[in-house]
């Protein structure tokens, strides 16, 4: 009996808080905003912030054209396994103190993981067989190539700042980070961590492909590039999947840097994770965004391996010397 | 009666593994004009080799004993090695095992793939002897046995690698990898040679005894030699021009074997040297070298096969690149990162050969390994494909395969180890294999877009599914890799930790041959403590369910409900959304398609791209340099 | 790393949005702007000069000739969906019938609904019109001895001052109904009365100011 | 339900696809100050698609010449139903003053069925906007008759 | 006099390095090779030498503390290294004939279709 209610639980989580009902409403929500956040800082008035629902449920309802050159199952397969993937991620990330699966990967396993979403983005595009997508591909791989050495810089820094407080030496799993806050107040108060924050905050825009990183995308050069022959509802999933993965980049960087500000009770700290990262969206996307003309693929690569990487090696190096 | 059980006992099971594998050759040379019984004559000895390795198992690797073996009876005399000895540790056997199935699925494989070639008799010969000639390395517990393999496998792999002579730079890689390698033999003899001048004997556990506390100009010059010796067997920098030349040359079922087991080979001599007879790892400086020449492995190959435009050439550099991951992990000298460098070692081993064979499948049927000639075959060659794949996620680490689980072993080692010892060079090394990491799934996306994604060539229109032998040998792979990958702890528990805990027992490995370890220090409390969490299987649990979830919810709203053309008239609403009149073969090719990260780092391809210019004096110089190099750091560090 | 817009957004992020929010609010043409043409067939002459300049072959004018001799029905349609509202319809219209007004609304689904037509009947003619020959050629012959201006006609159509007139035949060509007859050698202007639809375009294009209507 | 709220979400985001079927490019102007903060058809749900594939809504400006009426066509014919083709400025309606040009195939309408005109040179980005809430009317009653 | 063996073996291995570094044409490499087997084969039977010593041809009733042989295992391991040597040369030959078949010249600097 307590097996099926522990089973009951746990499909809780995966299904409704923190997975797929929580990262569906708040993803969107978050993208909304952030739309309407840099329609805002245009002078404009922008969509609606249930923008994105309506352009999730109009491409349900529309038709799905499977390009005769494209192998069907990848074609079909590739946004279920991206979404399906990211709430993983997002079920890994703790919320605050409460973790439903964070015990089970640390860092370095995010890191990872997050790979596998852009990978099903890229063998999707890929299997469309289209010439777009395989210039949206090269553009995307090196995007994550970019945000990769910057990422791994931000990560070894908060495993090695936690580590060395815990007396442990490293400390890479995020229960453990999250447990650290919990009690010693949040990382980003701590000097060493700022520049670590601000690159985190620069690297957020740059692995969801938001402008000005959206190289991969560029709908008035590539013809959006690896979905370019995406139609209908798996295009829905998509941008589904993008939204989410807003949500779980910033909720990352909460449970890095802004642990311990949560109240012990589940559904209040969801409400305060999701405020504050609509709070990182405005900062590090919609901002980004408003003052800012897209990069051209080298210039995101340079951008990323000498500002970004600069700024998240001073933290390394602050860590390491334990300031 | 009693000689019968007496020779079924495991006692002889190491010597067996590597003489079926000999007697197959020669059989074959007898007996093999008839195609059958060639194939049943290969298999049969591989398989046997395979099965005395495995019934090797339960009592060296998990009841932990050391098989002492005098060939002939010959047992020392006086205190003194006379007679060769074969000893089995775990380490060995670690890497027998690792030999023996790249040996069965390669020789699997080959039945089919090598089909079309003629002098197929010398193929089999000549793979059973590359294969007994690995064996016999791993196996052997006499330094100047193991030249011999060496020498006998070099030229096996010599000869495969020129086997199809008509082949683009077929002869061309034999010759200079031939040339290199022979400078490479050349040093393991005369290092040989001078430490049996200086310890009277070539038995490795008396050698392991006698050297330590001995050492003087001359040992610190064999070390070096030796060790040279050693990297060019397991091609690491600045050896890796001569395994991208040979791998991209050979059929591929000779790739699998010099990537999967040749390089393996060294990997083993290095730890032998440096664990064993000299027990060095201890040295800082010495942990420098390793890690070293590792992470530059790692880093150059990788940044070279990114630049490659030929499929297996590409997957050379890669492999090199795997190596350099593991003489890192190796070269760390915790039990962690032994564990995890064996543990990476046997993933090289098993997705590196899924991938040569998909290589290998690709030439089967397209005639081909050009990047920029192939293209769309994942309509076509599906079950390559999908093969193929699984074997790129595991070599990028892509979770849950298992590249991932040792990489992850290997960052949390580097990063431990660079923690205990507050040395931040380590860190460094940490940085370097996760960008590393990345940089391999990039190219992996170059080669999946350029071969089974993209569109088709019109040429390739007519190409098939490769036959059901060759997609068997790569299954077999491929489920390893997910095999390894989805249970890590068991796979460290019962494989890789017994081999690393060998590793840190030189004084069982001396007293089990009878000698005397009471100056060597005892195994050492070995811990394979790490901070990281990884449950690959929950992770799989909560990513089926979600899954499930999502397509539940997919096929319930008619997500399936698409339309796709049917039939050969393509309508213009199927074809790709494209700037002409109508569709024309417009495929991204291979050849550039990173260019945005390429330009920033123009400067250091056009020094790389100068540096393999493909003269064999000048990999000949590098490996003069490379021994000098050596040499000096033995002088003076040891 | 240039970020010349970082002030200005945050300025803009609190401050009220420039959008003219159009559907709700409805916003006017500018001033002078040419949008939906109307057409007032009251004071249409029929002469067929817009369809003349017409660039975007916006205009077709069709003349329906009306049993028992009540004139002829002419109608004018503009097709909104080939104009390109350069307004040189309006400009040559000697009668200001065509008239391009400030509604830019012309969305249809339908190309009819973007056809602005109108039409008018054009009263008979007096057939015989026997004193205007006569006049005609009183005038003519008046003119050589008198030298004196002629008198506009009644009926509105234009007369010639031949000792004025130096023949360039500008008149001609501009006359859109082709009713006009100029020889430059013969120096005579000869007009048809039939096709003659008084529209004044010669007096206008003459260099010489030397036709009266 | 499931059913009516994709309808209303149709209604609701509309996305644009141009073409330049040899425009002067008037048009193509107006229709980019359509998205500019003054008109800023974004808050009505309009947003420019990169690929055809995304888009609800054609817009075909320009006379269609004939080098450029095979990819318009196809272009349309790869445009996942429910689609809605607008043709924007008087070209794609007649051709405009290139109508009998030796060059000019046009107009649309002999090819497809056009949904909305939108007449002007250039049309007024107000008339862009209402030509495009016209065209997303269409595009629901269309969603409406789908299976 | 042992002494002037290794320097012999050592500078026959350097030779032969030498050789194979500098010189670009594929028989002259063939031939480093084997300069540089042969220095080893001198290193090796150097090291078993011992000045005065007998062949190590014995029974073992013959055998005590006495009896003074030069070391047997070098030379077998020379014997090998010999075979093994000649191995080289013929393999390499036969490549060399080949390479020269295929791509017209010796010269190594042309034989680099695999580079970069």
């Amino acid at each position: 009996m307590t097996i099926v209610i522990t089973a009951l639980q746990y499909l809780g989580y995966v299904l409704i808080f923190p997975g797929f009902l929580f990262c569906f409403l708040a993803g969107m929500l978050l993208c909304g905003i952030d739309r309407k956040l840099v329609a805002k800082m245009q002078k404009r008035v922008g969509p609606p912030i249930l923008q994105p629902f309506y352009d999730f449920f109009k491409l349900c309802g529309k038709e799905t054209i499977i390009p005769a050159s494209a192998s069907k199952t990848t074609f079909l397969m590739a946004p279920l396994v991206g979404l399906a993937a990211l709430v993983v991620i997002q079920l890994f990330i703790p919320v605050f103190s409460f973790s439903a699966f964070s015990g089970m990967a640390d860092v370095i396993v995010i890191l990872y993981l997050l790979l596998i979403p852009a990978m099903s983005i890229i063998l999707g595009g890929a299997a469309s067989g289209s010439p777009y997508a395989g210039v949206g591909l090269s553009r995307e791989m090196v995007t994550i190539i970019s945000c990769e050495l910057p990422l791994v810089l931000v990560l070894l820094a908060v495993a090695k700042t936690v580590g060395s407080a815990m007396g442990t030496g490293l400390c890479f799993s995020l229960s453990d980070i999250a447990a650290y806050q919990a009690m010693n107040g949040s990382l980003i108060t701590k000097l060493s961590m700022i520049p670590a924050a601000v690159a985190m905050l620069l690297i957020i825009p740059g692995e969801t492909g938001n402008h000005p990183f959206d190289a991969a995308e560029a709908e008035t050069e590539i013809c959006e590039g690896l979905l370019a022959e995406y139609s209908g509802a798996p295009l829905g999933v998509f941008k589904l999947s993008h939204a989410i993965k807003m949500l779980t980049l910033t909720s990352l960087f909460v449970a890095l840097f802004l642990g311990g500000l949560g109240t012990g009770i589940v559904a209040l700290d969801g409400i305060i994770l999701f405020l504050l990262c609509v709070v990182l969206t405005a900062v590090s996307i919609s901002f980004v965004h408003a003052i800012t003309a897209r990069l051209k693929i080298e210039q995101i690569f340079k951008f990323y391996w000498t500002l970004v990487t600069g700024l998240a090696l001073i933290s390394l190096v602050l860590a390491w010397y334990g300031l | 009666m009693s000689s019968v059980m007496n020779a079924l006992s495991y006692q002889h099971f190491p010597i067996y593994a590597i003489m079926v594998l000999f007697l197959g050759a020669f059989l074959i040379v007898v007996f093999g004009g008839n195609r059958t019984a060639r194939n049943i004559l290969a298999l049969l000895s591989i398989t046997a080799s395979l099965a005395f390795i495995l019934a090797l198992v339960k009592p060296v690797m998990w009841d932990g004993e050391i098989i002492a073996y005098w060939m002939g009876g010959r047992v020392p005399a006086g205190g003194y090695a006379i007679g060769i000895a074969l000893e089995v540790d775990a380490l060995s056997l670690f890497f027998a095992l690792l030999v023996s199935v790249a040996v069965f699925v390669s020789g699997v494989y080959s039945i089919q793939y090598m089909r079309h070639d003629d002098n197929e008799r010398e193929y089999y010969t000549l793979f059973l002897m590359l294969g007994g000639g690995v064996m016999g390395l791993v196996l052997s517990g006499d330094l100047f046995n193991m030249f011999i393999m060496v020498e006998i496998l070099t030229f096996a792999a010599v000869a495969l690698t020129a086997f199809r002579n008509t082949a683009k730079g077929a002869l061309e890689a034999a010759f200079k990898y031939l040339v290199v390698g022979s400078i490479g033999s050349t040093c393991i003899l005369v290092g040989t040679s001078m430490l049996y001048a200086q310890a009277h004997t070539l038995n490795l556990a008396q050698l392991a005894q006698v050297i330590p506390g001995n050492l003087n100009t001359a040992t610190k010059v064999a070390f070096a030699l030796l060790f040279v010796g050693f990297g060019t067997k397991a091609f690491i920098v600045p050896f890796h021009p001569l395994a991208a030349d040979a791998h991209g040359a050979a059929p591929a079922s000779i790739s699998v074997m010099i990537s999967g087991v040749l390089t393996k080979s060294g990997i083993y001599g290095i730890i032998r040297l440096t664990y064993f007879l000299f027990q060095t790892m201890n040295l800082g400086t010495m942990q420098f070298l390793l890690v070293f020449i590792g992470s530059l492995s790692m880093f150059v190959c990788v940044t070279m096969a990114l630049a490659q435009h030929d499929f297996k050439r590409l997957l050379a550099f890669h492999s090199i690149s795997q190596i350099g991951y593991v003489l890192t992990a190796v070269g760390l000298c915790t039990a962690l990162g032994v564990s995890a460098g064996l543990y990476h070692a046997m993933n090289h081993t098993l997705f590196k050969g899924l991938l040569f064979l998909a290589a290998g499948a690709v030439l089967h049927e397209t005639g081909t390994t050009d990047l920029g000639k192939l293209g769309g075959l994942s309509k076509k060659m599906p079950y390559t494909t999908v093969l193929f794949l699984i074997g790129a996620f595991s070599i990028s680490g892509i979770p849950p395969f298992n590249g991932f689980a040792s990489k992850w072993m290997i960052y949390q080692a580097t990063y431990q180890k660079a923690v205990e010892s507050g040395n931040i060079g380590f860190l460094l090394v940490t940085i370097i294999a996760l960008v590393t990491s990345v940089l391999t799934l990039a190219s992996f996306v170059k080669v999946s877009q350029s071969v089974f994604f993209g569109q088709l060539p019109r040429e390739l229109e007519n190409v098939k599914e490769v036959p059901f032998g060759m997609r068997f040998a790569m299954a077999i792979f491929a489920l390893l890799c997910v095999l390894t990958g989805l249970f890590p702890n068991l796979v460290t528990t019962y494989i890789t930790e017994p081999a690393a805990r060998a590793v840190f027992s030189v004084a069982q490995y001396i007293g089990a041959m009878g000698f005397d370890a009471s100056g060597v220090a005892a195994e050492t409390a070995v811990s394979f403590a790490h901070v990281g969490v990884w449950e690959p299987i929950s992770w799989l649990l909560i990513l089926c369910i979600a899954l499930l979830s999502v397509t539940i919810v997919a096929v319930a709203s008619k997500y399936d409900r698409v339309s796709q053309c049917s039939g050969e008239a393509v309508d213009s609403k199927y074809e790709l959304f494209y700037g002409g009149e109508a569709q024309e073969f417009s495929q991204v090719g291979g050849g550039d398609l990173f260019w945005g990260f390429k330009h920033n780092w123009r400067g250091y391809f056009d020094v790389m791209h100068r540096l393999h210019s493909g003269v064999v004096n000048d990999y000949a110089l590098w490996a003069v340099v490379d021994l000098a190099l050596v040499l000096l750091f033995s002088l003076i560090v040891l | 790393m240039d970020l010349p817009f970082v002030k200005e957004a945050l300025h803009q992020l609190f401050s009220k949005s420039s959008c003219a929010m159009y559907p709700v609010v409805p916003s006017e043409a500018a001033p002078n702007y040419r949008g939906r043409i109307v057409y007032h067939p009251d004071r249409c002459l029929g002469c067929g000069m817009c369809e003349r300049v017409c660039s975007g072959n916006a205009i077709t004018r069709t003349v329906e000739h009306l049993p028992d001799d009540q004139g002829d029905k002419i109608t004018l349609t503009f097709n909104l969906g080939s104009c390109t509202f350069c307004a040189t319809c309006a400009d040559f219209c000697s009668s200001h019938s065509i008239e391009f007004t400030g509604d830019y609304h012309m969305v249809a689904t339908k190309e009819e609904d973007l056809l602005v037509s109108g039409s008018f009947i054009k009263a008979p003619r007096k057939k015989p019109a026997a004193p205007a020959a006569p006049a005609k050629a009183e005038a003519c012959a008046a003119a050589e001895p008198a030298a004196e201006a002629p008198k506009p006609r009644e009926d509105g159509k234009p007369v010639n001052d031949p000792a004025k007139c130096v023949y360039c035949t500008l008149c001609a060509r501009k006359c859109p109904a082709g009713a006009l007859t100029v020889d430059r050698a013969a120096k005579t202007w000869t007009l048809d009365e039939d096709k003659c639809v008084a529209c004044g375009t010669c007096a206008e294009a003459c260099p010489k100011n030397c036709i009266i209507m | 339900m499931f059913k009516k709220l994709i309808q209303e979400s149709m209604g609701k985001s509309p996305w644009l696809f141009h073409i330049n079927a040899g425009s002067c490019n008037g048009c193509d102007i107006e229709l980019v100050s359509v998205l500019t903060p003054r008109y800023d058809a974004e808050r009505l749900g309009f947003k420019l698609a990169g690929s055809p594939r995304h888009a609800d809504i054609v817009v075909v400006t320009g006379p269609v010449t004939k080098q450029s009426l095979p990819r318009v066509l196809r272009a349309i014919s790869q445009v996942p139903e429910p689609r809605c083709i607008v043709t924007m400025g008087s070209c794609p309606q007649s051709g405009n003053v290139f109508r009998g040009s030796y060059s000019v195939a046009g107009p649309l309408s002999k090819y497809v069925h056009v949904d909305v005109d939108v007449a002007g040179c250039a049309p007024k980005p107000e008339a862009v906007i209402d030509g495009l809430a016209l065209a997303t009317q269409i595009l629901k009653e269309k969603r409406g008759q789908m299976k | 006099m042992i002494m002037l063996n290794y320097i012999a073996s050592f500078f026959l291995i350097t030779l032969g390095l030498y050789t194979i570094v500098t010189k670009h044409n594929l028989v002259k490499t063939v031939i480093g090779l084997s300069i540089a087997d042969y220095g080893v084969n001198l290193l090796l039977i150097s090291i078993g030498f011992n000045p005065g010593g007998t062949a190590p041809i014995f029974t073992w009733s013959e055998l005590n503390p006495a009896s003074f042989f030069v070391d047997p295992i070098p030379q077998a391991l020379t014997l090998t290294s010999i075979v093994i040597g000649a191995c080289v040369t013929a393999m390499s030959l036969a490549l060399v004939i080949k390479l020269e078949e295929q791509y017209g010249t010796t010269d190594t600097r042309e034989i680099r279709r695999l580079h970069g």
